[in-house]
């Protein structure tokens, strides 16, 4: 009973072409930049949007196949929360959930109980009888989600579903997400842009840029070996693409690195942003890599503090508070960056 | 009971006949005359019912043609009944039971100073004519056709209640209208009458129709109105008598 | 809550309240002009008459039955014009409106010819059912059904175009099929266009002459409503038609103001 | 795209495609009378004669003059009584069905108490600028309006309700008055409903016959539209009367068709 | 020129009852809970909703006082970014980001010139023309974005400006605002969830709970000493709540810890994720704190796991996956934790 999909979909200028797998009991994040087709993909898995070519089969039934097939959405075993929710205004919280379950054939008062339980478990009990117009924002996505869990599907599409959740909330109702999804036998699709909730939630991930699977893998291997940059980005590592000869890598977009093991051909340079020091002047000690740099701006987090730089090649650097005090960073500062050779991981790209 | 006379005692002997209901379709014109009667004849044949069906002469004669359960055709022109007869649907003869004529109809105070037909030329005044697709537009053609007169009007109405609403409230100056048109308005518009009149007469037939369901019933009717008493009542509301 | 100087959204606008004063006095003056004018002393009279109550009830009772068919009939009709996919339905929406077009009386005609008794139609129910439609109140119910259809068909059309198709979507993948997602969410969500509709039905049903007069005849107590009555008095008493025609309007506009408001406050 | 077998959404529902198709035969089928019946070989000598066709011209400028009176009136009446904080809506939404239900002929009864030469207006008209409006085209035009403007107001007034009121909130934020929000916000978005609404006004005021002959009489090139031709028509020549319906039919289903389309395709 | 705000809103069973001032070119950031009343404030200084009580002033000028002033929306100097976008749905983007330019009287060409270069500036410029549905929902926020930015507004009022961009794009929008609003002469209030969004954007943090101002300061101070569990858990610390008795504290919901330096009276302790070690058996070492937890749940990041621990007190440990691997951590495994004395941090309450 495993989902097979080979999502093939024409709309307007854009065209989606993915191929996507998901087995029982997975969950499997779909991750990519605005207008990847994340949403498109989604939809067509929901069976609101005809494949324009390919197929959609779970199991031994076919849901969308042209010019032949196509399984229309209320027969599909499926839960969809959409991202801007799609509550119905007329009906209460609770209503919203039993929606489903009614409409599957349960009874009146089973569909309200089993809806308030669903309600209960997201935190909502008290906002049972509102109509989703008095609902706050992230009260309103829970609502959501209750609603699309609350019929059990085979096939759970979710679209950012913590998107809007406080960050409180949000551990909650993530942990309890989490805990659904891991006894849940169905199969998972999670539309996110979040790294953490993809990391944290899915078993596999599948990033989208441009209508294509430009990566797939764990969470781990994603992380450790980012592909692109918009992957890199994600899961906060700098990511250069090279020739290395030796433990030279001269770098596509200009600079060269010097790592640890010997590699030849063209490869992908990783190292995490805390792997990075910043020096006042040329710095003398162990690290490999040295390079001008010139600072493009800071963002203070909590505790550490990121530095965009730029230079040959730019970098991201996170450093401690006490660190930007002491060298009294601006934007503008010239200044050195420096990366052990141990420090960088490389793969073939 | 108050009545009496030969036509009368008819109506009696056909009344031993006459029972159930009586479905009269009559003239608009004929609205106030004929309640009037029909309640009289019910008075006078006790268990029997007249119901009316009042309407335009021409939609009322489209409704007998689609089949309408109708027993009695009383039509304010001899055309519609004509049709209805044409088509097969009257049994034995129609016979004219009422005449009307028309007259010139001003407002209250008549403040155009109209005196005959030949103020219907001036072009300042305001007139309403009935169209002459309507019996009296066409009474009116030839009216003025006899006076010599070019009529000016400015609107020509599809029936005869339209043109003299528009006297009552002046925004005529003059029209020409039935005589019991005028009667009916009561003081608010003035009748004058005006010698080509005679051109204008107007039958009104009524006929028992052949898929009658209560053809004694209609037959009784129809005697009651050209009774002495349905005469009186006819009069009153200013029609001529035959 | 707040007093009413103080307004969320800033003053009316000229430009929009000044046609709109201009458009409520034309509709309303001539009305102002009626009452003006009616014979107010012959109004308790008229309004005690048994013949005017019978009217009255018979024309509330049937544009009431009329709406319903409307309503049973117009609502499905609009959704399919609407979202169907049926080929053709730029001219079946134009053909939608044309009992609008066509005069009354020659639309009671059209009855006629199909379900008059020797109708396209009406000869089959006559002969085999015994059913004859002209002539009896079904036939001024369906008169004004026939009139008033459009109507709510064009105005529930309008609104169900207007309504944001997604959640009909969304309603889908939580296993509803389209007539449920029809009942259960597009209808509600566009609750005000069916009502507007309805209104519009409703008045036009109760203020219908022609068709009825023509295809369902005039017979006291049976087919005549208000509109027929009135047409009546004009012949004999035009000053009682104009205080029957206040009657009328009178009681629409209570009945009208009494429910618009419950049905909208309601479910929003 | 697509073929035709592959629908997004699951088959069409029999509970509500039956009664749409009923409720279609139901409008539909006493047309298709009409055109069984009418004697065609008439058509062409009626199409082709002077008069037709100038009661066809008149009908369809009158009509059409008076549906953008009432789109300039209505549409912003429409919005006071949605958006508005004016006291008594009810009462005044009430109020403005009332044209609907009033018979046509005491409609226009009611114009010439306030317009006619004597009426409360009309007089000062008449007296002051020496405007007389009935018996003129412009009354024609005016007694269309009356009778027609409820539905535009009612249909567009539906669809205001049903309209988010928060992406006026957002032009606001924005700088818009509440006007320039109106007109580039709300009226964009609700433009199905005034489409809507504007089909029944015109529709409503091309069959206008009532109001337009009490009020404006009937003078051939003045006065009389086809309404008015059909109705002189059924008296003497019933199928003569038929033809000219048709033919008005035929003009106004070719006008709506062609019409709605581009209005509705363009926008959205 | 201060904005000056005591809103009191009476919306449902719902009360607002916060004060604010905002200087000029000062971001504050509105951070609370779902349902909190974040958006119902920023609703109130955007002139949509009328206060019940209380004043809205910005410089000598009174927006909102009631029973007598009440300044309409539209001739209040705002922008407002809402949680669902709002975009005009029959407008291009373009066309939607000039709006409110030709709404406060720009010339058409004008409008439509400076909307493209607004347009650019959110890297949506190759979608001037899109209608709003034809956007992804990332590009459809930053339509709006820019809408509100577009008509230099002094008071700019932002709904959770950046909760639907993804992670490259959000740290460049992110970036991209932070730099407007540095520039920006006017005031600022931004909602939002996202801890980092408010700790990078914003000069100083309000947190809102249940209608009222629980904690104001600077991001480094809410961060160093968080009053409420909400901002603890957005600022990623275990907060307790206690009473000391020189190096002692009895926190209130059972447990004691030991900290270093002496205090007493009603006091708060925290100490970061990362200061929690974990042992299979009771640690022998330095750390002052060590007590008996058990594993409620674990969510692994890119780089560490984050633990959450039951126990008296429950807590939060932040461990290297190497780590997790060498303890085979599963849900529901009994362990001790141990905090340093020293990696505690106390401020009274
Ligand atoms: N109805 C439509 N017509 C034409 N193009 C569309 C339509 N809907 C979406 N698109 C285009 O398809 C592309 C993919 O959109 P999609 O909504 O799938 O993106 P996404 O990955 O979900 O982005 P986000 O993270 O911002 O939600 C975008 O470029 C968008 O402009
Ligand atoms: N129109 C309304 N009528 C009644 N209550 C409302 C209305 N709108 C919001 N509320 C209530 O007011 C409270 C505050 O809502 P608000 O939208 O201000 O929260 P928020 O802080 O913006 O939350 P979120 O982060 O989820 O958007 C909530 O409890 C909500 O249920
Ligand atoms: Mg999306
Ligand atoms: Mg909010």
């Amino acid at each position: 009973m495993t989902l097979q999909a080979d999502l093939r979909v024409a709309r307007g200028g854009f065209r989606l072409g993915a191929e996507l797998a998901v087995q029982p009991g997975e969950v499997v994040a779909l991750l990519g930049p605005n207008g990847a087709g994340k949403t498109t993909a989604l939809r067509a898995l929901a069976g609101l949007l005809p494949l324009t070519g390919g197929h959609i089969r779970l199991g031994g039934r076919t849901w969308d196949a042209p010019p032949d097939v196509l399984v229309p959405a209320e027969r599909r075993p499926i839960g969809v929360v959409f991202q801007d929710y799609l509550l119905f205004a007329h009906l209460s919280a609770l209503e919203n959930v039993a929606f489903g379950l009614r409409a599957r054939g349960a009874g009146r008062a089973t569909a309200r109980a089993e809806a308030a339980r669903w309600l209960d478990r997201v935190g909502l009990a008290a906002h049972a009888k509102a109509k989703p117009r008095t609902l706050s924002g992230g009260q309103a996505q829970r609502v959501a989600l209750a609603r699309a869990l609350a019929t059990s599907p085979e096939l759970l599409l979710l679209d950012e579903p913590l998107a809007a959740l406080d960050a409180a909330t949000r551990l909650h109702v993530r942990a309890e997400l989490g805990h659904h999804l891991r006894d849940y036998p169905g199969h998972t699709l999670l539309v996110t842009h979040d790294p953490l909730d993809a990391m944290v939630l899915a078993d596999r991930l599948v990033v989208l840029e441009h209508g294509e699977v430009v990566q797939e893998g764990t969470p781990t291997e994603v992380a450790r070996r980012p592909r692109t940059s918009y992957v890199a980005d994600l899961v906060g590592l700098n990511l250069y693409r090279g020739t290395a000869h030796g433990t030279t890598v001269s770098l596509d977009d200009g600079g060269t690195l010097t790592i640890a093991t010997p590699a030849s051909g063209p490869v992908h340079v990783v190292f995490p942003p805390t792997a990075v020091s910043l020096h006042p002047e040329h710095p003398t000690g162990s690290p490999r890599n040295a390079w001008r740099v010139t600072v493009a701006g800071i963002e203070r987090h909590a505790h550490t503090t990121r530095v965009r730089l730029d230079g040959v090649p730019p970098v991201l650097a996170d450093i401690t508070t006490a660190t930007v005090a002491d060298l009294r960073l601006q934007p503008g500062d010239e200044l050195w960056a420096a990366v052990k050779a141990t420090e960088t991981h490389v793969y073939p790209s | 009971g108050a009545d009496s006379g030969g036509a009368d005692s008819g109506g009696a002997e056909a009344g031993g006949a006459v029972a159930g209901k009586v479905t009269v379709f009559a003239a608009a014109s004929l609205t106030e005359t004929f309640t009037r009667l029909g309640e009289d004849f019910e008075a006078a044949h006790p268990g029997v019912e007249v119901v009316f069906n009042f309407g335009g002469s021409s939609a009322l004669a489209q409704q007998i043609a689609q089949g309408a359960p109708a027993d009695v055709f009383a039509s304010a022109a001899p055309a519609n009944m004509t049709q209805v007869g044409d088509a097969g649907g009257i049994s034995g003869e129609a016979v004219t039971f009422a005449r009307n004529r028309l007259e010139i109809a001003v407002p209250r105070g008549n403040p155009a100073g109209i005196t005959g037909l030949a103020d219907f030329g001036d072009a300042d005044a305001k007139i309403a004519l009935c169209a002459e697709q309507v019996p009296c537009g066409a009474a009116a053609k030839r009216a003025f056709e006899a006076a010599g007169v070019t009529a000016r009007p400015d609107t020509l109405e599809q029936d005869v209640k339209a043109v003299l609403t528009k006297v009552r409230l002046g925004e005529v100056d003059a029209a020409l209208v039935y005589r019991t048109d005028v009667r009916a308005a009561g003081g608010e518009v003035v009748g004058i009458e005006f010698p080509e009149a005679e051109r204008t007469v107007n039958d009104y037939p009524i006929a028992p129709l052949a898929k009658a369901r209560n053809a004694a019933g209609a037959r009784a009717f129809i005697d009651h109105v050209r009774s002495d008493r349905g005469r009186a009542v006819l009069a009153e509301a200013g029609f001529d008598a035959p | 809550m707040t007093s009413t100087r103080r307004r969320a959204r800033g003053r009316l606008p000229v430009v929009l309240v000044l046609p709109a004063v201009v458009g409520l006095a034309f509709l309303l003056v001539p009305l102002v002009g009626l009452l003006v004018r009616a014979p107010w002393d012959t109004l308790p009279e008229q309004l005690f008459s048994s013949s005017v109550g019978e009217a009255l009830r018979l024309s509330l009772v049937c544009a009431s039955l009329a709406t319903v068919v409307c309503l049973v009939l117009g609502v499905p009709l609009a959704w399919l014009l609407a979202r169907g996919d049926v080929p053709g339905r730029g001219v079946l929406r134009a053909l939608v409106t044309v009992p609008l077009v066509l005069p009354p009386v020659v639309g009671g005609v059209a009855l006629l010819f199909v379900l008059g008794r020797r109708g396209l139609v009406g000869q089959y129910l006559d002969a085999w059912f015994g059913i004859s439609l002209p002539f009896t109140t079904a036939g001024v119910v369906l008169a004004e059904a026939f009139v008033a259809m459009p109507f709510l068909v064009i105005s529930v059309e309008g609104a169900l175009r207007a309504a944001d198709p997604r959640y009909e979507e969304a309603a889908a993948t939580l296993g509803a099929s389209r007539w449920l997602a029809f009942r259960r969410v597009t209808l509600p969500s566009i609750l005000p266009g069916v009502v507007a509709g309805t209104v519009l039905c409703w008045a036009r049903a109760l203020g219908e002459f022609g068709a009825t007069i023509t295809f369902a005849g005039n017979f006291p107590g049976e087919t005549t409503t208000m509109p027929l009555a009135v047409y009546l008095a004009l012949e004999t008493d035009p000053d009682a038609a104009i205080v029957l025609s206040v009657v009328l309007l009178l009681v629409s506009v209570g009945v009208l103001a009494a429910l618009r408001d419950r049905w909208i406050s309601g479910p929003s």
